[in-house]
């Protein structure tokens, strides 16, 4: 709990900072609005069709694969933290590691031999 | 705070919380029709359980609880990902995320 | 819990946010500067002596600009976009051990906000909060050079992400803790007798990936995408202006002193000055504060040392592809991050058998 | 009371994304929510699974929402006839099951014995234990997770191929 006041007061002083810069620039900024800035910004051309593209699943696939090697990753943390110290009571955990990691290696091939990404 | 004290707070509000997430979730999965929102309250159905199960395992110290937290939220993000390729397949056929829509699998 | 506490609290958290905040006038100066040097012109020097006071003057131009909300954009979102960059980036300061302890007010204060015993994940976890401030300012705009720029850049964040994470679990194998300032107290000493006992010399591989994944974290030259300015416009901040934009500059700066001070912390021995262990410091200084000030200098200098890395790579090296960038993370950093585990848990276990 | 702030949070950030008309507010509302759990994990003392929750949910699960939020293009909003009966009806149902639950757990969950010492949760023993006794299912789990590589790329192929 003690270890989590700074952290409350941090938060708290962040959120008053982002306040801060929002209201400054609300006082202190001149407000005359033309037309022509309050419109899409195209390089000076008129806009053209809609904002939203046609969606491309290449952008997907990249934010799936991250969320299953994420999950992949982040259990490698719990593994590392207890891998030192389990050292001295037998390879278990070694075993453990070659396999998990060679399942992982087996999806992280899989992704770049079919190559989902169009890497190439 | 000493440890009693903070693990007193663990008590019936905490319960409260848990199921009123449990609910609203509940609530949402059945009233919304966008494909997306409905996956979310799902997520928070999910939520409300590994908060359940962390109470658990704070109160009796041990970390069956906090392992089992793990596996489900790996089930989650399992979920979440084939759950969204669905959609995504589903949106490319008929522009629409509205589950009303998909009606081809019913009489 | 009583006033004391909560004023030592308030003062950690407090100065070295505001510390931390002045790495931003800081770097523009420094950035200008170098980037004047290697293009081979003056840089700023109009205003104060050398253009000290530039820094200064681009804030107050930046807070006394006009601050439109176009229209067709997401009002809400589009307000809030900026700030849910900043957020994060002023959060995950916290865990970031900067000095061991002072003396303060009769009590010992350890120079770390936070000591949580995860700061290791808390950094990578927080840190990954910032890409909404990307994803949604570019959706909120409502600009095709804005979302295509915020989705590149997002990508782009993700995917390097996890050499970041697979390097750090390399130093979380070798100090066996998430806790950085557990990481520094191990780093204390000499290794085999004339190196100091830092963790580069334990995971040299390690290093490498963190730092490329790090310029890429921070959407850094030549990683940065989010800004190729010839090509997306501006990307995701197009139709940002005035402080707006100024604030994502300002999460920018401050996660990459954040990056530079994690690195510093995983693997350039934190506070420690190098051959010399802090116990015998304090029998040459004599004081626990004088010690403490000269850890903070120690680590100042560190990561200073790194923030002009960053700022000389900026201004030497092209930018990448888009295609090149996702291939060098999951074609490269990735397969390395792996091997380096596999090679230093072999080794750790037959160094550990021979034992 | 922070417990109790942190908690109204999550539960009102909960209450937003299922209300919220724009997807793309449920999101952030969803974000928040997951914030203020994690926030909640951290403040019982459980760090590991907090930031587990925020690397993971936070900062991966919902960026692939947001993700799809901004590849789909919503021209209209859907759910704008939702039958206020039907509403009232699963808010009736949910709510009853939630009370229910509620009953059942301060009978079960309430009755645990509150341990004076816990240091079975720290972050150490959590990842022991996943490691020992749950090694198996562990790795089982890393090939579900392959299976759904594959199941992804096979998911999102055919668009890839058009694309050619």
């Amino acid at each position: 709990m003690e270890t989590l006041l700074p952290l409350a007061i941090l938060l708290i002083v962040s959120l008053l900072l982002c306040v801060g810069i929002l209201a400054v620039t609300q006082i202190l900024g001149p407000k005359r609005p033309v037309p022509m800035q309050l419109s899409t910004y195209e390089c000076g051309v008129k806009p053209e069709g809609g904002s939203h593209v046609p969606f491309k699943s290449s952008f997907y696939l990249v934010a799936v694969l991250f969320l299953l090697f994420d999950v992949e990753a982040a259990f490698f943390l719990p593994w590392a933290l207890v891998y030192k110290n389990s050292l001295a009571e037998g390879p278990a955990l070694f075993w453990a590691l070659i396999v998990y990691l060679g399942l992982m290696a087996i999806g992280l091939f899989y992704i770049l031999r079919k190559n989902i990404l169009r890497l190439n | 705070m000493i440890l009693s004290e903070k693990l007193a707070s663990i008590g019936y509000w905490t319960h409260f919380v848990t199921v009123a997430l449990f609910a609203l979730g509940l609530i949402g999965f059945l009233i919304r029709r966008n494909a997306l929102i409905v996956l979310m309250s799902l997520e928070l159905m999910l939520n409300a359980v590994n908060l359940l199960l962390v109470q658990i395992s704070m109160r009796t110290g041990t970390s069956e609880g906090m392992v089992l937290v793990v596996f489900v939220i790996t089930i989650a993000a399992a979920e979440v990902a084939v759950g969204l390729g669905i959609i995504l397949n589903l949106y490319r056929m008929k522009k629409t995320v509205d589950l009303d829509s998909f009606r081809s699998l019913s009489g | 819990m009583n006033g004391l506490d909560f004023l030592i609290a308030a003062l950690k958290a407090i100065v070295i946010l505001v510390a931390v905040i002045q790495v931003v006038p800081v770097m523009i100066y420094v950035e200008r500067k170098v980037a004047a040097l290697i293009q081979d012109r003056p840089g700023p020097n109009r205003v104060g002596p050398f253009g000290l006071f530039q820094p200064v003057a681009d804030a107050l131009k930046f807070l006394l600009k006009e601050d439109p909300i176009p229209h067709y954009t997401n009002r809400l979102l589009y307000t809030l976009a900026p700030f849910l960059s900043l957020l994060p980036a002023c959060l995950v300061i916290a865990a970031l051990p900067i000095a061991d302890k002072a003396i303060l007010f009769g009590r010992e204060v350890t120079i770390q906000i936070a000591e949580l015993d995860v700061s290791l994940i808390y950094i990578l976890a927080i840190g990954s909060l910032g890409v909404y401030g990307i994803l949604f300012g570019g959706w909120a705009s409502n600009n095709k050079y804005s979302l295509i720029g915020s989705l590149r850049s997002a990508s782009q964040m993700v995917s390097y992400e996890l050499p970041l994470g697979l390097a750090a679990v390399g130093a979380v194998m070798v100090f066996g803790t998430f806790s950085l300032r557990e990481m520094v107290l191990q780093q204390e000493g000499t290794l085999l007798g004339f190196l100091p006992n830092w963790g580069i010399f334990y995971q040299p591989v390690g290093f490498l990936i963190f730092l490329i994944s790090s310029f890429a974290e921070t959407n850094r030259l030549p990683f940065d995408l989010p800004e190729t300015e010839a090509e997306l416009v501006a990307g995701f901040h197009t139709e940002y202006g005035s402080m707006k934009f100024a604030t994502f500059f300002m999460a920018e700066y401050m996660n990459l002193a954040t990056m530079a001070g994690l690195m510093t912390v995983m693997y350039f021995g934190g506070w420690h000055l190098p051959w010399i262990t802090d116990a015998a410091l304090l029998e040459l200084l004599g004081s626990q504060n004088l010690l403490c000030l000269v850890q903070v200098l120690t680590y100042i200098v560190k990561v200073s040392c790194f923030m002009f890395l960053y700022v000389l790579i900026r201004w030497t090296l092209p930018r990448f592809r888009f295609d090149q960038l996702l291939s060098l993370s999951w074609g490269s950093l990735i397969p390395l991050g792996l091997l380096n585990i596999i090679v230093s848990a072999t080794l750790m276990y037959l160094i550990g058998v021979k034992q | 009371m922070v417990f109790a702030i942190f908690s109204v949070f999550t539960l009102l950030t909960a209450a937003g994304v299922i209300l919220s008309r724009n997807v793309i507010y449920s999101a952030l509302n969803l974000v928040l929510c997951f914030f203020g759990l994690a926030t909640l994990y951290l403040l019982w003392g459980a760090t590991f699974i907090s930031m587990i929750q925020i690397l993971i949910y936070a900062g991966a699960i919902v960026v692939l929402f947001v993700f799809v939020v901004m590849l789909l293009n919503f021209e209209k909003p859907i759910d704008q006839s939702v039958k206020l009966p039907l509403m009232l009806l699963s808010g009736a149902g949910a709510w009853g099951l939630a009370f229910l639950l509620l009953r059942v757990l301060s009978k079960s969950v309430g009755e645990i014995p509150i341990l004076e010492s816990n240091s079975g949760a720290s972050v150490r023993t959590v990842s022991k234990l996943l490691f020992s006794q749950y090694v198996w299912p562990f790795e089982v789990l890393t090939i579900f997770l392959l299976a759904l590589i594959v199941g992804i790329y096979v998911l999102a192929k055919p668009e890839g191929e058009e694309k050619k």
